[in-house]
């Protein structure tokens, strides 16, 4: 295991030992900040197989968590209402069980993702920037002027979703279902990078010309990583909406995705581990600065400036150096 | 809705049109020609419409306030690309969005440290004040049709600039290949530190002529940035034409749109619903149309890509 | 037994003004009260709904807070406010007050001591036809406040809508629309168009010379926005409950006291944040907190001298309270606004029925 | 005689007003080295686009293997049996050597979409793709990133790579390119073996190189095939002199 | 003569990987050295320190009577180095004639007499440099570098990818610069024969140190065999 490996294990352990700490010591809130970090961190785990395996450098990123988030709501909300979720074609119920919804949100981020891909994808390097930020913005413009969920207000459901067998409201219990998701989301992005799809993927980003020659095609590639991104990227939307229990289109807006991307490049692109560093150091800066004054966002601007000038690579590859070539 | 309604509002596009360029030129300039996404040019739009209004209010010229934020801007712009933005060239394109998305935050911060949470005034000077009646009987600001002047003026030296001088050139030079220019003797870090200037100037005049006719505040320059990247990517990243006519054509959609939207859709439903629908799809519209774009033509309109 | 107040509200960004005066007046209440059992968190939202939610979180589960404050925006009162009175905590809102919150989603625990979201707009269209307008055009941004306000402004406007128009969210230019409105044949406007949106409207609406008498809610004519419009905004109407210079005891110490402390006027968001504390301190003086029922009771008699005189809640814990019209003037050097008539007397709100409590 | 692998019927290409490709025919039979030669600007590249399929003629056809593919795009007639190499080195430089190479075999095994199993750990993919890298005598680099290596043994990792895809037909444009005198006799001996997995057209400007290998040759002067034949016919030609050879050849 | 260039004891790095172990190499006023060896063995690596394209971690290098030690690339450049890079790399995006006037300084050397050298590239003035053909492109660079006006040229495989007849053109105009003008030129270059021909010295890098340096008369078959893979 290369420092890397080792640094990774450190950021898993550190990840589930606060909040533990956090709980035994009855300070709920740490708890929450925890979960949130695994969310969000979950979001760029998302978005890292677009952007550091496959290259696709997407500013849109929010509109799939939105998505997740609306998924959620939308499923969940009939529910608190008594209403059904549809009644034609076929009267469908809504349902406030975390499986469902997870699996709607991923459903729903993919199917996003597979539509703006597919689109954005004839593009590249900085217009696919702007194209996928368009498409963001275009759903953040639909979300807030559509009045059917809530407009600007959102939509809030006052009780958490349920998942079979645990208490999500307990504080503890919600961020430990949220570090597993989390976990899950790193193995099987693990698992991915390393594959023939993975390997593709690399391809393709580097040089598709040469992938397509070798019969590879590189659109289709980075399509279905986009896809898988964009799943991950909702089913993160859906638990952040639960945390919050709540869903708005602030989550589709242009400063979400510009977050997300900043977990991940200053956790490290394409590292691993690089989103949930990220997340959590980005968390940790928001709420250490957040009492110093009025003027914090100046000193988290600077401390952001500090960490891209100087620590290249991001903290992972800060302190892990140079990956190594993998066997 | 009459013909001259109809004429009224095209002008209004087109200067609507106009006034995003000015933002647009310094962008594409920054952005395409050297290669650099600043989500900060935003801020420096911002500079320049906070440093006309100061200026403007402790002298009570509106012009020296304009020569204020072209300096102030040009000032700003320098010394960011001195400190952080030379440090990027070499970098990919992400460490640009996070470094710049961190400008973002410490202008916005500096800003309202510096001149407090409230919006400031500026207002258009005398001179410019008012309507004047048009052939066809249109009243129309005065002070948009000097925008439009100016706006056009600016395109066209822009275009000289770039496309025929050896400044020009050498600094499309350094775009393609920024090693090889220095291997011929261009010191391309002191030209790039003048287009970032030069950029930010123009964003800094934008934010003040723009700023006399809205609201002067902190986190005024993103919803532009947004339509500044909208309008370089329609028209194709780098080309100063390409700004142009993206600016116009966001303009002109954006504005006909919000007009002809909601009369189209009140033919066929509830007026109050129509109008709800109708500005719903209105503020997508450009989105649209940039999408739209990109997808028959990915290099934009006049795009090399 | 000491009292604990989480204050949220935005103190960073583009809104911070808003969020700033109501702090300001908020800790100028408190100050003046000098009591010691009160003691005031304060947290920035940022703006951002979520935030304001893992803030509030934050304040039930680590501060523990017995009373919730501060909220600038509808859509965060949406957010936080449902899941703070769920748990038991009080919620007193010295702003945002949807209408979600006064009807159907009322609860004993939330007391909007501002409003009720309709009510200025209600006020610009009730006293409409007394300014002449019988031919209005009207304007919002396209979201559900924006809807709101057009809803609440036709509530009591007697004449004709010539022409109704919804705007993009954050837009900054209005020439379109000052087009259509000059097309339109009206002979009045109905804005509301909050923060810099305003401000760029009256700008270049003073610049088109349509000339038209413009009228709309306090928000967009509020202190801390005029001076940025300048004499643009000379003459322009708009509803209020409140006013600088409304003449009672209580008012005139809070405006000197507040220019005295911080050097400025206070807006409508600064007597709302001071009316919150004075509000709470009455209440904190009969009951203790821990006592919901009591602290309840001591909230709802409104016992306590606010600067909008006579001031007691509905059943829904709205207020019910005199609606005026201001009117933009300059004194000396600076732009503030004065009352030239009452709207409507005594208002509660609309939603008062569909409230079961 | 045998049916030609490759095909190129009376293929048009036109950049504006330039005649890039004018009406270019040539075949490639099983076993030959058919040499494309001709000045620079000549239209050789871009015929080599219109036949790999990223360029589109105006007019004409590209049979591979008796199939009409020139409706099809890059990725398919790769997939039909197409190797091409890139005049300017075209690599994956973050890969190492070996990467690039499994690459190249998993595109040919159409093995892309597996997602599970790591692509290194598996054994077929790997043994395929160390034989090839022996074959251009890259062995000792498997491990380097492709990006550090230098350039003629970038040049060589290209032809694994097409290698890699057990083509019908190679279509390499300038192999030799920047290569020292060893490496082109290695590159010339390679080339030399390779013909007889499959035919290939060669685009170099190497003539040392084209005479010792090319059982045909083809001259393209401005987009037209001036000239077809042996290599002693091509260079007893006087025409192909004058537009390319130049006088110094003669001796 | 006065020496034009010194380099002594050069090394320098990729990251973490040396490729230069220790070059030494000298110019003289009007000279023409061949810069020569196997591929890889750091003759591009050479060229990029001496024109500070890269930095070098140890050892001294000196031209025109200055030290380049730390020296940024475009003043190392206005010095007199003309540099003809290895993979053509002409501007993209920019005409054929901008890529000229892009390095322009004034001199001997301008559009007319570039033009005159390769005719080719005054028919294809306007087009874009990027869809230039190789040999195209290998022109436009030798012409960009002498559009400096440089003391000396550095010609790093200017020749690859050229037609036998361009090939023979370049070698001639080549020629004529060292008789004609009196230009120096540091060229590498795979053919042996015309380096033969054109240079006074060869020096010989073997894995990143000078193997060899000497008149071009003294390279034996011997050297060429152990060296070069002759
Ligand atoms: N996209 C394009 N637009 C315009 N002209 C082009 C384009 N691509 C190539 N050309 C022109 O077509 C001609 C043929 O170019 P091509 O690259 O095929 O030459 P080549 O024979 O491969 O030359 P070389 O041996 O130098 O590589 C050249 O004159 C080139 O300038
Ligand atoms: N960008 C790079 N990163 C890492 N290593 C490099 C890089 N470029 C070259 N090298 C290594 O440095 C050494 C010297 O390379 P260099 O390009 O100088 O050789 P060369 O003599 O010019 O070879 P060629 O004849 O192939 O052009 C080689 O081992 C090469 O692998
Ligand atoms: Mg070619
Ligand atoms: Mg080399």
């Amino acid at each position: 295991m290369g420092r890397e490996g080792v640094l990774n294990w450190v950021v898993a352990l550190a990840l589930l030992a606060v909040p533990l700490a956090a709980h035994a010591l009855d300070e709920p809130f740490i708890v929450t900040l925890a979960t949130k970090v695994a969310i969000l961190a979950l979001a760029g785990v998302g978005l890292n197989i677009a952007l550091g395996l496959g290259g696709m450098v997407s500013l849109g990123h929010a509109a799939f968590f939105g998505i997740g988030g609306y998924a959620m709501a939308v499923l969940a909300a009939p529910v608190q209402a008594y209403e059904p979720l549809m009644t034609w074609p076929v009267e469908l119920p809504g349902t406030k069980s975390m499986p469902v919804i997870w699996l709607a949100a991923t459903l729903a981020g993919g199917l996003a993702a597979l539509a703006i891909g597919a689109l954005s994808l004839r593009t590249s390097g900085v217009y696919f920037i702007m194209i996928t930020l368009a498409f963001g913005q275009m759903l953040y413009y639909f979300a807030i002027s559509w009045p059917a969920y809530g407009g600007e207000d959102g939509i809030s459901i006052y009780v958490r979703n349920g998942f079979p067998g645990l208490n999500t409201l307990d504080p503890i219990q919600f961020c430990a279902l949220a570090y597993g998701v989390l976990m899950a989301a790193l193995l099987f992005s693990r698992m991915l990078a390393r594959s023939c799809f993975g390997l593709a993927l690399s391809g393709a980003r580097q040089n598709p010309a040469r992938s397509a020659a070798l019969g590879i095609r590189p659109y289709s590639v980075k399509l279905t990583a986009f896809v898988i991104s964009g799943a991950i990227t909702g089913l993160a939307g859906a638990l952040f909406a639960d945390l919050n229990r709540f869903v708005s289109p602030a989550m589709l807006s242009w400063q979400t995705s510009g977050e997300i991307m900043v977990f991940v490049i200053l956790g490290g692109v394409a590292r691993l581990f690089g989103p949930v560093a990220g997340a959590a150091l980005f968390i940790l800066l928001e709420h250490l600065l957040g009492g110093v004054s009025d003027y914090w966002k100046l000193f988290l601007g600077l401390a952001l400036l500090g960490i891209v000038l100087f620590a290249r690579g991001g903290l992972i590859g800060t302190l892990a150096g140079r990956e190594v070539a993998h066997d | 809705m009459s013909v001259m309604l109809l004429i009224e509002q095209a002008l209004n596009g087109l200067q609507y049109g106009v006034m995003l360029f000015l933002m647009a030129a310094g962008l594409t300039l920054v952005f395409g020609v050297m290669g650099l996404i600043n989500l900060a040019h935003g801020s420096l739009f911002m500079v320049g419409a906070f440093a006309c209004a100061a200026v403007a209010g402790a002298t009570g010229s509106f012009w020296l306030g304009l020569a204020a934020s072209l300096a102030a801007a040009a000032a700003a712009g320098a010394l960011v690309e001195l400190t952080v933005i030379r440090r990027l060239y070499a970098r990919d394109h992400l460490d640009q969005v996070l470094a710049t998305f961190a400008l973002i935050l410490v202008f916005s911060e500096g800003t309202r440290w510096l001149f407090g949470s409230f919006p400031l005034y500026l207002d258009i000077p005398d001179a410019l004040a008012g309507p004047v009646t048009l052939p066809g009987g249109i009243d129309y600001p005065l002070y948009r049709l000097v925008l439009i002047g100016i706006g056009l003026a600016i395109a066209g030296a822009l275009f000289w600039l770039i496309g025929r001088t050896r400044l020009g050139i050498r600094i499309r030079a350094g775009e393609a290949d920024r090693e090889m220019i220095a291997a011929l003797g261009v010191d391309i870090s002191k030209l790039y530190t003048i287009v970032f200037a030069l950029g930010a100037a123009l964003a800094g005049l934008a934010g003040a002529l723009v700023g006399a006719l809205q609201s002067v505040q902190v986190g005024m320059g993103e919803p532009v940035l947004i339509l500044a990247f909208v309008v370089i990517v329609i028209g194709g990243i780098g080309s100063i034409k390409g700004a142009l006519v993206g600016a116009i054509l966001v303009g002109l959609t954006d504005t006909l749109g919000r007009f002809l939207l909601p009369i189209l859709f009140s033919t066929f439903m509830e007026t109050s619903a129509a109008t709800s629908v109708g500005a719903a799809l209105a503020s997508m519209l450009i989105y649209i149309l940039m999408a739209g774009v990109l997808v028959v033509r990915p290099g934009g309109l006049y795009g090399r890509a | 037994e000491p009292l604990k107040v989480g204050m949220i509200t935005t103190l960073s960004g583009g809104g911070a003004s808003l969020g700033i005066d109501t702090r300001d007046g908020f800790m100028l209440a408190v100050k003046q009260a000098g009591n010691p059992d009160l003691e005031v968190v304060i947290e920035d939202d940022q703006r951002k709904p979520d935030v304001a939610v893992q803030l509030a979180d934050k304040m039930i589960q680590s501060d523990k807070v017995d009373v919730l404050t501060g909220i600038v925006w509808s859509n965060l009162a949406m957010a936080v406010v449902p899941a703070a009175t769920a748990q038991g905590k009080f919620y007193l809102s010295t702003n945002a007050a949807p209408s979600q919150l006064a009807g159907k989603g009322c609860n004993p625990n939330y007391f909007s001591v501002s409003y009720q979201n309709d009510n200025l707009h209600e006020a610009a269209g009730a006293y409409a036809a007394k300014a002449g307008i019988t031919r209005a055009f009207i304007m919002a941004p396209n979201y559900p406040a924006g809807q709101d306000s057009l809803a609440g402004f036709k509530r009591f406007y007697e004449g004709e809508v010539v022409g109704e128009v919804y705007t993009q969210l954050g837009q900054t230019d209005y020439a379109g629309e000052i087009a259509q409105i000059r097309a339109s044949g009206a002979d009045g406007v109905f804005i509301f168009l909050p923060g810099g949106m305003g401000i760029s409207f009256v700008k270049q609406y003073a610049d088109s010379g349509v000339g038209l008498p413009l009228i709309g809610p306090a928000f967009s004519f509020e202190q801390t926005i005029i001076q940025a419009m300048g004499d643009a905004a000379l003459g322009v109407l708009n509803g209020a409950n409140w006013s600088p210079d409304l003449d009672n005891a209580a008012n005139t110490a809070f405006v000197e006291g507040f220019a005295a402390e911080y050097g400025r006027l206070p807006s409508v968001y600064a007597s709302y944040g001071y009316d919150t504390a004075n509000l709470l301190l009455s209440a904190m003086a009969k009951a203790d907190v821990k006592d919901a029922d009591a602290f309840r009771a001591a909230l709802r008699a409104a016992d306590f001298d606010s600067v909008r005189g006579d001031f007691a809640f509905s059943p829904s814990q709205h207020p019910v309270q005199d609606l005026y019209v201001r009117e933009v003037v300059r004194d000396g050097d600076i732009l503030t606004n004065r009352i030239v008539g009452t709207a409507i007397e005594d208002r509660s709100h609309a939603y008062e029925d569909a409230c079961k409590m | 005689m045998t049916e030609p692998v490759l095909d190129v019927r009376n293929l048009q290409l036109s950049f504006g007003a330039l005649k890039a490709t004018d009406g270019v025919s040539l075949t490639l039979r099983p076993g030959e080295i058919h040499a494309l030669i001709g000045p620079n600007g000549a239209g050789k590249s871009t015929l080599i686009g219109l036949i790999a399929g990223t360029l589109t003629p105006d007019a004409g056809q590209v049979f591979l293997s008796g199939r009409d593919v020139t409706g099809t795009d890059v990725v398919a007639r790769a997939r039909a049996g197409l190797a091409r190499s890139f005049q300017v080195s075209a690599v994956a430089g973050e890969l190492t050597v070996l990467q690039n190479v499994v690459l190249a075999v998993q595109g040919a095994r159409g093995q892309s979409f597996r997602f599970f199993r790591p692509a290194l750990g598996q054994a077929d993919l790997c043994e395929a793709a160390e034989a090839h890298i022996a074959r251009v005598g890259l062995s000792d680099r498997r491990a380097v990133q492709a990006g550090d290596l230098a350039h003629g043994e970038r040049r060589r990792l290209e032809l694994a790579m097409a290698l890699a895809l057990c083509p019908r037909a190679f279509v390499l444009d300038e192999p030799m390119a920047g290569m020292g005198p060893d490496g082109a006799r290695e590159m010339t001996a390679l080339l030399d073996d390779l013909r007889h997995e499959a035919p290939i057209l060669l685009v170099e400007h190497d003539m040392d190189a084209v005479f010792a290998l090319a059982d045909r040759v083809s001259v393209l002067v401005s987009g037209r095939v001036i000239a077809s034949g042996t290599v002693a016919e091509i260079r007893a030609d006087a025409e192909v002199q004058r537009a390319y050879l130049g006088e110094e050849m003669l001796e | 003569m006065t020496p034009l260039l010194e380099m002594r004891g050069v090394t320098a790095f990729y990251g973490h990987s040396q490729a230069l172990f220790g070059v030494d190499l000298d110019m003289a006023e009007g000279e023409v050295v061949a810069l020569m060896g196997r591929n890889g063995m750091g003759k591009t690596t050479t060229i990029r320190a001496l024109t500070r394209l890269i930095p070098h971690r140890a050892g001294a290098i000196r031209f025109a009577g200055q030290t380049l030690d730390g020296m940024p690339a475009h003043r190392a450049a206005r010095l007199g180095l003309g540099l003809v890079p290895e993979g053509r790399r002409a501007f993209r995006g920019l005409t054929v004639t901008e890529n000229l006037i892009a390095a322009a300084r004034p001199g001997a050397w301008d559009l007319a007499r570039v033009h005159a050298l390769f005719p080719r590239l005054a028919e294809r003035a306007g087009q874009d440099a990027g869809s230039l053909s190789g040999g195209e492109q290998q022109m436009l660079v030798i012409g960009r570098a002498l559009m400096t006006n440089p003391r000396l040229l550095i010609l790093d495989e200017a020749t690859e990818g050229l037609a036998p007849l361009i090939r023979g053109e370049i070698w001639d105009a080549i020629r004529a610069l060292k008789s004609e003008t009196g230009l120096s030129i540091l060229v590498v270059d795979k053919s042996l024969k015309e380096l033969a021909r054109v240079a006074d010295r060869a020096v010989i890098l073997e894995k990143g140190r000078t193997a060899w340096a000497g008149p071009m008369a003294d390279m034996t078959q011997d050297l060429a065999d152990r060296y070069l893979g002759v």
